[in-house]
């Protein structure tokens, strides 16, 4: 028995001998079931005809091999070996009238099947991996033009939204339109221009007031026109065109032009009085 | 080298186990079968990442092939179909015939909404019109971004329609029939006067006496107001349809 | 519609124009003219770099066309070439010529090694398909590493397709198009090897009746005893390829 387990051993070695890891890997061996299949290729014949007796000997031969080289072997070939001991007895037994589950051969040639299911699986696998196979054997077109992409946009609105948004701003302007009455204001660039225009015909202080009141008539612009002639006063002061004086808080203010000034800017009619 | 070319009768071999059909198209088409270099030429060109020169092409092939001769063949029998070979400088690709790029274009839908100031000043396009910029601004009060008129040119909904008599001679703008068709009126006069509008919640009812809006009109004729648009101004680079634009004029 | 299709004349014209050869070629080839359809198929095919579904392909040709008929007709004058329109599944691409392997070493790339348990494992879902991996394992006789899956995933050529309607609900595996693509399978049936294994009867013997597989099917359509991948449990990670999974679910 020991003889023919090492023989078989031997054999396995020999299989795997161009991966030496596999030597002492009976992992190597993808299964309890794959380790049957080379068995039992050993034996040349058909796996339907096969002696499921001998193969199981060989297998638990070389269970009983590898264990005595402390080889690990994981558990699925101990089950394996174990099943296979079971059949073994099952097969040497004489047939008795127990009625109960498989018979032996039964549960042989179901052995023998599953071997040959995986050695058929396996020969497909080998063909299917023959096959010409992409960018290996045959090659797609190397350089595709890829399909452009125009977005075209699809606008869209309710007519509800137009409705309430034309409301809306309708609404919103008609109300201001009414309420806010355009007030009379006089711009900072209007009162400039006045004062300008004053102040040209005079070189002596002045009172600001009096230009003020002569050129705004109507009393509810008073207050406006004071505002902004005072404000573009100081800017023309700013400019070296005027000098302006207050003898004291609240009174009134005086003006004059300047006696060397450039005259102010952008005015012709001063221009020609200089 | 006798390893990297096969016989060309192992080739021929290949081929027809590949093909069986081959034999009669070959036959059909052709009197003389086609020299198997055009084949070797065609498979390296269609997996080529880029394109091939002449050289490179030599190289690859049999010695002895003549390379020009068989691409000129080549592109001359491609030049009818859907993908011509081409010669790029002193290289050649199989590239898709010019008249079909847009085959090769896909045209996606992108859908937008309108900003609300678009609405805004496409609803006062539709009552108001023949309406100009600047009196679609008096009315929102605002100005008017000149991509809100773009945006709304391509929609296809406004339209220039002609010029104010007045001084600059602005544009006057009115809606379109896809305007009708996408708001789903039969006319411009079915759209919601002041009292529908009331009537639908959308005025509050704190509206000044003299408040009203007008009765609006698409009707292309121009107003007494209203001029031609020129034709050259009419090419404002705005006009989204070309299909759109001409009635202006009409 | 008419926007996207220009007209035949239109076409004619641009194709004359471009190829002011293809008269003298066209009328030495053929007497019928080549019809227009077949010059767009071969210029969308030629254009994409994936296959192209027939679907996806009647969608972008002119409304009547026979795109199956044209296909055939194109297949068919393509065989003989160094480039063969190819069919695989529904979709259809053009290739080399997979006689001409030899010629385009320059293009080929290494390929990912498979480990045995890897190829194995892929042959028995191909095969055996729709498959669980305990269905895988009682075949082999030993257990799957889960890395084994995780390489056939990141391929693409397999994908979880449902669950079975069983304890456990386990899931089931099939192949996809990529699958058939990478191997030049026109369709599952073409599996080298199918008769042999169907001839022998091999998949009866212990298998659950439910595993009785008289022939594979890649067929997106769940199978009796499949139920689909629920959404949450259907993002593994795994999948390769997002369109390749959801038809699971269908």
């Amino acid at each position: 028995m020991s003889g023919d387990a090492g023989q078989f051993l031997d054999e396995a070695v020999d299989r795997a001998s161009d991966e030496p890891a596999l030597i002492v890997d009976v992992e190597g061996f993808e299964g309890p079931l794959d380790l049957l299949l080379t068995l039992a290729r050993q034996q040349k014949v058909d796996l339907t005809r096969i002696s499921i007796l001998a193969l199981a000997d060989q297998y638990l031969a070389f269970i009983e091999a590898a264990r005595k080289l402390r080889l690990e072997l994981a558990a699925d070939y101990l089950v394996m070996a174990a099943w296979l001991a079971f059949l073994k007895s099952r097969l040497l037994l004489p047939e008795g009238g127990e009625a109960e589950g498989m018979s032996a051969a039964e549960m042989a040639s179901a052995l023998a099947l599953r071997l040959k299911r995986l050695e058929a699986i396996r020969a497909a696998a080998g063909k299917l991996m023959e096959r010409p196979q992409l960018h290996r054997d045959v090659f797609p077109r190397g350089d595709p033009e890829p399909i452009a992409e125009i977005k075209r946009p699809e606008w869209s609105a309710t007519l509800y939204d137009l409705l309430s948004a034309y409301a809306v701003e309708r609404q919103r302007h008609a109300l201001s339109h009414v309420r806010v009455a355009k007030r009379a204001v006089w711009s900072l660039a209007e009162a400039r221009a006045a004062l300008g225009r004053l102040v040209g015909s005079a070189s002596d202080w002045t009172e600001l007031n009096g230009f003020l009141l002569a050129y705004a008539i109507e009393p509810a612009m008073r207050s406006t026109v004071f505002a902004s002639s005072l404000a573009a006063t100081l800017e023309l002061v700013l400019e070296g065109v005027l000098d302006v004086h207050q003898p004291a808080p609240f009174a009134p203010i005086h003006v004059r032009k300047r006696a060397n000034g450039p005259g102010p800017t952008g005015l012709p009619a001063d221009s020609e009085r200089l | 080298m006798s390893q990297r070319w096969p016989a060309v009768r192992e080739i021929a071999e290949h081929a027809s186990l590949a093909a069986p059909e081959t034999s009669q198209a070959a036959e059909a088409s052709a009197v003389e079968p086609r020299p198997e270099e055009l084949r070797l030429i065609e498979a390296v060109l269609f997996a080529a990442a880029e394109p091939v020169d002449e050289k490179a092409l030599t190289k690859r092939l049999p010695p002895g092939t003549d390379v020009r001769a068989s691409l000129k063949r080549l592109a001359l029998e491609y030049a009818p179909r859907g993908v011509n070979l081409v010669r790029i400088g002193n290289a050649w690709a199989f590239r898709t015939a010019n008249d079909l790029a847009w085959l090769l274009t896909h045209e996606a839908v992108e859908p937008k909404k309108l900003s609300r100031a678009a609405i805004e000043t496409l609803a006062i396009v539709a009552y108001h019109q023949p309406v100009t910029r600047a009196e679609i601004e008096e009315i929102r009060g605002v100005a008017v971004a000149k991509g809100t008129l773009d945006v709304l040119l391509e929609t296809g909904w406004i339209r220039p329609r002609g010029r104010r008599k007045a001084p600059g001679r602005p544009l006057t703008f009115g809606t379109t029939e896809a305007f009708l068709s996408h708001f789903g009126l039969e006319q411009l006069s079915d759209l919601p006067g002041l009292d529908e509008l009331k009537g639908a919640g959308l005025f509050d009812g704190q509206l000044p006496a003299s408040f009203s809006i007008p009765a609006p009109s698409d009707d292309p004729a121009l107003h007494e107001d209203e001029e031609p648009l020129e034709a050259p101004e009419l090419d404002l680079g705005l006009a989204p349809r070309p299909d759109a634009s001409p009635d202006a004029c009409g």
